[in-house]
């Protein structure tokens, strides 16, 4: 489902969206904002979107840097969607897009309504990774192995694997035994997917698969590197397309049913 | 088939072995310890072999049920080969048996590297003996044995059908099979080019300690022959039971039981880059003549 | 608010203003008194502040891998970075600054490219002409290098790309302010491994004047030698202003799991790199090649953890003397018995021709930092894990002196578990931290556990989060809900009084 | 490591509340700043008990001395004090031979609970863990201690029977029962009071027998227990259809007049994949012990007529849930009144949503009818229950509360004459988030209560880091501890050493 308005199309990329009124105009909460012109000091009602790190601030005065050319007044409430800026004693944002409460989507004032920022906002994320996937299945990780190619390598050279940056994702394939497709291609019985098992900064993120896993997946084709490992081009980036489920939302196990029932929800929504 | 105790008590080895001199006789060195004519206070000169926990009883007195039947002195020097009894604000152990120091036991002594060590270096060596197949080798796979690996019902999205599988227990080993990739085979003879074995994904405390298998773990594997249930396909009444591996030892009657390699010991799995330990067991044995 | 009250009373008791006033009291006795509420009291000429702003005081990220500049021009302007995500999850990464010389921290997300932990890989350099430079890895792409640019750190619109570049690990940037053909220019030295020419990885890409609206970028393969598949990702530039800069890179031998042999090499050019063949100035005695090898075959194990938790392998250093371009230090880690990981420093006097044997050397130690203030000084900073049992294990951060490279002061600036928290990902700490000089004052950055104890750091430390040092507990901004420990990047300035 | 992070969503999931009640504007009050720990060093001797609303708690941590450098999780424990000789008490709990030998400890004291000592009795150690499941039981006179066990060196659920003369000496516990394919075995002893059985002591093993099909909630028993070569008879106690077995826990509980109750987890349904499933609370009895030839069927139930009461039909729960880094999967509960038999309390718990709810309920007519909720508590698990013999019900649970880093497991006792009006005391508060599990269970499967005379005596595992304030009413340990820096030290009492997961000994005058 594409985001249908401009609006839809702003809140999207806004990660913290609440509902405030404007305290102060062309003032800051925090002293390093020296340029004020487009600065308003706004106190956050209610939170409607929002990552665990910033759904406490509730209550809080903060300073909105604002979009466009739009006036607001002190005493207005606006829902405000926003990104981050500067985080001091207090913080500062910048709006995207400010508009009258009674204005906002459909969806949002859904969110308005139905209780935690965070939540929304895990649902939004979900719903993104669903349109954004090539194929979605529900099933099991029958089993996880080395890329074929690497092992074949392996069989070459004497010496193992050798990794030539700390941020080698160490590929690794999982086999799932496909129950059902919810998006994509609908005839296959199993799928492989790549995921890296590095523990490294760039990739521990993303979801580590183990025989056994229940639950539904969002898979993305995608063109992935990895290190070419025979003896003779060690180190050379080969790039490799394969199914992938990079974000932490992509994989929602029936283990975690809150979480699994909320992508489930969405898939018959969208079905 | 009730067994007796004393039985029991024999197969028992020695885990904290010690050279220490008799102190007193018929007493204990804290409350709570039945005393009788066996019951002496020894103080501990110099550990052999012990585990981490008594590593530090040096030179400290400690409580000495005596085994053997021979009679004891005060003053008398002697090697106590004991086994855990109370513990409490001091400790009290049971010796199995207490020999002279001699020759053979001097040897013992005189052996430098730590006791911890050398208990460690014991288990390995014990679990090397005991092992059916010795490979070293990288894990290329991780995966549900074949048969437990079926379809998750659209269990996915309207979980109901009771799927199979067998009876369920919080103790389930949650079995999986490692392939491993054969780089050489230090014990046992194995022609194929690979080698599968079982192990539990559990995280149970029935489980706790046996290795947790994932592809690109390379290293020496001490794999021993166990016999477990088969997973089979779910037939009405008569329903397999999964996960019940024993080793060897206590054989269990009835279906459909598999033959697999295991490695059920935290000392059956050793990385490459770990110094030490199986290794050294290898190149000695490499070093034996042949035959 | 009651909450801010606690805090701003810890502030009083560490602020810039009274630390200077400790200087004139015998610290000890102050430090007698205050360490009942805390023991905050820094010692004199140490400032020593954990970064996280106090509106963070709810995050518990693995803040790990810092890196620090200070405008040489302005040096109460500072900019720190780590693995730290934009607590929005927005698409730009924040960077750490400070406008008041340290004493106050905040976040500004302007580096394009926040991934589910923030940027990749990243280093930052001022040039005297306030203009920030950052080599990154982006946080959205896997091996994308940015050169980075921004001439205001604390406006909200994202730094310019300079440069982008697919398939490279480990950008490390320097920046100068010098003048060539009577013009000033920034000149700016990016140190990577660059994965598009395997196996000579080696690379810096430089140019001679970042300022224009688009710098061009010179990429030179410093590896003269064929490494053993490629060069080990740590590969770090030096600038002296009369145009000499130095490069040293760990060149493979040989690598089987994670038993890797290298040699360590160092390379110079005379000329900001303007010439024909840049960093080929300098060469091997034995081989004739371009390159100084410092170092022959040392084993580098590759280990993941292979430090506490943190993991080893390509641990690198370089500084150069202001004072005078023909004296250069270096310092890296290898293993010399069974189960170590051993700093060396060494020292060259005659523009890295000849070396001398280690002048320090440190065992089970990593991210060494170097840095050469404008009288000379050398200042070295490093973490070492003490303790045998992981109980017992800490992280212990020092920054030594020494005005002639043989005998070396030792100043204790923390001292962390080792243990907690549990690592997220690797590097615990990082891959690497920053010292850097301006003037005669050194300046460092270091990430390590942020459990509130003054015990554990012995020159005192200020929070700006909301911490109770008395019960060792951190709080949200609620100033009630607990937040669990983690690691933070720790700001240091050590002002050297004579 | 993935208990954590189950801990961590399981927090986020939960700590969901508090944000939509932080919706409204947030007060800032100031971090709660107790002052640091006076200065006292580790083992107060001095004041052993503490008073708490009239009543005597004396609460001890287990773990000797000599051990004081470990660092297990000495979790799942269980208590049993002899009868005929209250200041004898025997427990356990997943505690490994100090010396890695082939018989597994059991705590001992002989002073009433307050030292403890480690005796190595018990046959099947496992190195890292000791014995698997177990639970301890005396005879009421013969000072015979029965304990049921999964031995600790076995993979296949080795069920041992076993039993002692003298739990204190230094030969290993005998063998009565040997067999494979059992789980959560639960013993319990009465001795005949009177007639022609007098004095013989009757144990009662509940167990889940997983060797059979269906059917598989049991109780094994024997008429004679401390008679020569005692005999034991497995009773199949499932009277209905289940998806091939029923839950772990069996419990039964012997009034002393010859009845004989049992609980267990009926279950109705079960999911492989989710490990999620639902059960019918089942009560059964046997007025005259089990001694009859259909034993345990005394109580029907109203509606299908079957053996067995059901409390509670089709409650839900899932085998793979987790409360805090604690699995959960429906626990049960039964206690008979010893000053009168038709009165029986029982505990057990489900899931509602992302609760996992406890509840308690009691019958006053030998089980046939039962009352509404008396007591029903959120995210609470391994519930106990004691009566004594003034008829006043103790209620040991573990509850999960707080979010975030601010978890705390909460173990409480609650006593009732009524069972209406009930007076709670906290016995400990620790965080939920240290250490992390080293494996299932955290805490354990069950907790244990009893009671002998006025007095309940009982046992948890918790987090045994040394602070005041986790142990609101008073705590003795016996490991070194420094209270003032909240450490635990090693033998040497310098030396620092882990927060692990320990039992707590607890004593409350009725």
């Amino acid at each position: 489902m594409p985001a249908s308005s401009k609006a839809d199309a702003l809140a999207q990329q806004a990660r913290f969206v609440f509902k405030g009124t404007v305290q102060k105009l062309r003032a800051s909460t925090v002293p390093d904002i020296k340029d004020k012109s487009g600065t308003v000091i706004v106190r956050v009602d209610e939170i409607i979107h929002a990552p665990e790190e910033l759904s406490y601030f509730s209550g809080h005065d903060i300073t909105v840097q604002l979009s466009g050319r739009k006036k607001v007044k002190v005493g207005e409430q606006n829902v405000f969607h926003t990104n981050s800026w500067l985080f001091g004693d207090s913080i500062a944002v910048v709006s995207l897009r400010q508009e009258a409460v009674g204005k906002v989507s459909a969806a949002l004032d859904m969110a308005m309504t139905t209780g935690d920022p965070v939540k929304n906002l895990l649902a939004r994320d979900m719903k993104e990774r669903f349109e954004s996937a090539d194929l979605v299945v529900s099933g099991r990780v029958t089993s996880v192995r080395l890329p074929t190619d690497t092992v074949s390598a392996v069989d070459s050279a004497s010496e193992p694997l050798t990794p030539s940056s700390e941020h080698d994702p160490m590929w690794h394939e999982a086999v799932i035994d496909v129950a059902s497709v919810h998006k994509g291609d609908g005839d296959q019985k199993t799928v492989t997917l790549r995921f890296p098992s590095s523990e490294d900064v760039m990739w521990h993120r993303a979801p580590k698969f183990k025989p056994g896993q229940d639950g539904i997946f969002m898979l993305q084709k995608s063109k992935i590197k990895e290190h070419a490992s025979a003896a003779d081009s060690a180190g050379a980036i080969e790039t490799v397309e394969a199914y992938t489920a990079f974000s932490p939302v992509d994989f929602q196990p029936h283990s975690h049913p809150e979480e699994a029932d909320t992508l489930v929800n969405l898939i018959t929504s969208l079905g | 088939m009730p067994a007796s105790p004393s039985k029991t008590a024999q197969d028992q080895k020695p885990a904290f072995v010690f050279k220490g001199t008799i102190k007193r006789l018929k007493s204990a060195t804290m409350k709570g310890v039945p005393v009788d004519e066996r019951t002496v206070v020894v103080t501990v000169n110099q550990i052999i072999e012990a585990p981490p926990a008594l590593a530090d009883y040096n030179g400290q007195d400690i409580t000495v049920q005596l085994g053997g039947r021979q009679k004891v002195r005060v003053g008398q020097e002697l090697i106590f080969h004991t086994t855990s009894w109370i513990f409490g604000d001091s400790i009290a152990v049971r010796s199995l048996t207490e020999e002279p120091v001699t020759y053979r036991s001097a040897a013992m002594l005189s052996a430098a590297d730590d006791p911890v060590e050398r208990r460690a270096q014991r288990e390995k060596r014990d679990r090397f003996d005991a092992a059916d197949l010795v490979v070293s080798g990288k894990v290329v796979a991780v995966r549900l044995p074949a048969g437990t690996a079926k379809r998750s019902g659209a269990a996915s999205l309207d979980a109901s059908d009771r799927a199979p599988g067998g009876p369920v227990s919080e103790h389930d080993p949650k079995w999986r099979e490692a392939v491993i990739q054969v780089d050489e085979v230090h014990k046992g003879s194995h022609k194929k080019k690979q080698v599968v074995l079982r192990f539990p994904a559990s995280k149970d405390v029935m489980w706790y300690g046996a290795p947790k298998f994932h592809p690109g773990q390379q290293g020496f594997f001490m794999l021993h022959k166990s016999k477990i249930e088969k997973p089979k396909a779910k037939r009405g009444r008569k329903q397999p039971r999964k996960g019940v591996v024993e080793e060897a030892a206590v054989a269990d009657s009835e279906v459909g039981i598999t033959e697999a390699y295991t490695a059920l010991d935290q000392t059956d799995f050793q990385p490459y880059n770990e110094p030490g330990g199986v290794k050294t067991i290898i190149d000695s044995e490499s070093l034996k003549p042949k035959g | 608010m009651p909450a801010k009250k606690t805090t701003k009373k810890a502030k009083g008791v560490t602020s810039g203003a009274k630390g200077k006033k400790t200087v004139k009291k015998p610290a000890k006795s102050t430090a007698k008194k205050k360490s009942a509420t805390g023991g905050l009291v820094m010692s004199p000429g140490v400032l020593v502040v954990n970064m996280i702003p106090r509106s963070r005081s709810g995050e518990h990220n693995q803040d790990s891998e810092p890196n620090l500049a200070v405008d040489p021009a302005a040096p109460l302007n500072m900019v720190g970075s780590a693995f730290t995500p934009d607590p929005g999850g927005g698409p730009n990464a924040p960077i750490y600054f400070s406008t008041d010389g340290g004493n106050s921290w905040k976040l500004n997300s302007i580096v394009p490219g926040n991934g589910t932990f923030g940027t990749g890989d990243i280093t930052v350099r001022f040039s005297p002409s306030h203009t920030l430079y950052a080599g990154i890895l982006r946080g959205d792409v896997s091996l994308r290098m940015n050169i980075l640019r921004t001439a205001n750190f604390t406006s909200s619109t994202p730094m310019t790309v300079l440069l982008s570049r697919d398939n490279v690990d480990q950008p490390y940037i320097q920046a100068a302010r010098v003048t060539i053909g009577a013009v000033k220019k920034d000149v700016v030295f990016n140190g990577d491994n660059d994965f598009n020419s395997v196996p000579k990885t080696a690379t810096i890409n430089h140019t001679t004047d970042a300022q224009v609206a688009a710098p061009v970028f010179k990429t030179t393969r410093i590896d003269s030698r064929v490494p053993s598949g490629v060069d080990a990702p740590s590969i770090r530039p030096a600038i002296h202003s009369n145009g000499t800069v130095y490069g040293v890179f760990l060149h493979r031998l040989s690598a089987s799991g994670s038993v890797r042999r290298y040699d360590v090499v160092v390379v110079r050019d005379d000329h900001f790199g303007t010439g024909a063949a840049p960093f080929t100035a300098l060469h091997d005695p034995t081989d004739a090649l371009s390159g100084r090898r410092v170092a022959l075959n040392r084993l580098i194990p590759w280990l993941m953890p292979g430090l506490g938790q943190e993991r080893t392998g390509s641990s690198l250093t370089i500084a150069v003397d202001p004072t005078n371009s023909k004296i250069v230090y270096i310092a890296w880690a290898d293993r010399v018995g069974t189960t170590d990981y051993t700093l060396h420093v060494r020292v060259s006097k005659d523009s890295g021709v000849n070396w001398s044997s280690d002048c320090l050397t440190v065992t089970n130690a990593t991210n060494p930092a170097l840095a050469v203030n404008s009288v000379g000084k050398i200042g070295f900073l490093y973490q070492q894990l003490t303790g045998t049992t992981l109980a017992t294990q800490r992280w212990v951060t020092h920054l030594r002196r020494s005005t002639d490279g043989v005998s070396w002061s030792d100043l204790v600036l923390a001292r962390t578990s080792a243990s907690t928290p549990v690592r997220t990902f690797f590097p615990y700490i990082g891959d690497y931290n920053h010292l850097l000089t301006v003037g005669k004052d050194f300046y460092g950055i270091f990430s390590a556990s942020n459990f509130p104890d003054p015990a554990n750091f012995p020159n005192g430390v200020k929070y700006q989060r909301n911490a109770n040092f008395a019960t060792h507990k951190l709080f949200n901004i609620d100033g009630a809900t607990e937040v669990p420990v983690s690691i933070d990047p720790f700001f240091f300035k050590v002002t050297e009084l004579t | 490591m993935p208990a954590k992070k189950v801990s961590k969503k399981i927090a986020t999931s939960r700590s969901a509340a508090k944000r939509a009640a932080s919706k409204k504007a947030v007060k800032q009050s100031p971090p709660r700043s107790s002052k640091p720990g006076a200065k006292k060093t580790a083992r107060r001797k001095s004041k052993r008990t503490a008073k708490a609303g009239g009543r005597v708690v004396l609460l001890v941590n287990m773990i000797p001395r000599s051990l004081s450098g470990e660092a297990n999780q000495d979790s799942e424990p269980t208590i049993a004090v002899n009868p005929a000789n209250p200041l004898q008490i025997a427990a356990s709990a997943f505690t490994p031979d100090p010396l890695k030998g082939s018989f597994s400890p059991i705590y001992i004291s002989s002073d009433g609970g307050n030292t403890w000592t480690l005796n190595s009795i018990v046959p099947g150690n496992s190195r890292l863990t000791g014995t698997g499941d177990i639970t301890l039981n005396f005879s009421r006179t013969t000072n015979t201690l029965f304990a049921g066990i999964l031995r600790g060196d076995s993979r296949s659920m080795r069920l041992n029977i076993l039993r002692t003369k003298n739990f204190a000496g230094a030969t290993p516990m005998e063998i009565l029962v040997d067999r494979t394919q059992v789980d959560q075995p639960y013993v319990q002893v009465a001795t005949v009071a009177n007639g022609p059985d007098k004095g013989k002591d009757r144990v009662y093993v509940g167990n889940n027998d997983l060797s059979v099909r269906g059917a598989t909630a049991t109780i094994d028993q024997s008429l004679n227990g401390a008679g020569a070569n005692p005999t034991f008879k497995s009773i199949r106690i499932e009277s209905r259809t289940t998806p091939g077995q029923d839950g772990p826990p069996i419990r039964p509980s012997i009034h002393p007049d010859g009845t004989a109750y049992a609980i267990y987890h009926s279950w109705r349904s079960f999911n492989d994949d989710t490990g999620e499933g639902t059960a019918d609370i089942v009560v059964l009895r046997d007025d005259r012990g089990g001694t009859g030839p259909k034993p345990f069927t005394d109580l029907l139930d109203p509606i299908d007529g079957k053996s067995g009461v059901r409390v509670a039909q089709n409650t839900k729960f899932n085998f793979n849930g987790v409360l805090g880094q604690q699995r959960t999967g429906g626990d049960v509960a039964l206690v008979v009144d010893p000053t009168n038999s038709d009165t029986v309390y029982v505990a057990y718990n489900d899931d509602h949503g992302a609760l996992y709810m406890l509840h308690l309920l009691r019958s006053k007519d030998r089980g046939r009818t039962w009352s509404a909720e008396l007591r029903t508590i959120r995210n609470a698990l391994n519930p106990a229950l004691a009566i004594n013999n003034a008829g006043k019900v103790g209620f040991l649970y573990q509850q999960l509360t707080g979010t975030g880093a601010a978890q705390r497991w909460v173990t409480k006792i609650e006593l009732s004459a009524n069972g209406t009006n009930w007076n709670a005391l906290v016995l400990a508060t620790v965080p939920a988030d240290t250490p992390s599990a080293d494996f299932d269970p955290y805490l354990g499967d069950y907790a244990h209560l009893m009671s002998v005379g006025k007095d309940f005596y009982g046992i948890f595992s918790a987090n045994n880091t040394p602070k005041k304030t986790n142990f609101p009413n008073g705590i003795v340990y016996q490991r070194n501890a420094n209270w003032t820096t909240n450490t635990l030290l090693d033998v040497d009492n310098t030396r620092p050493v882990h927060v692990s997961i320990d039992p707590f000994f607890l004593k409350v005058s009725g």
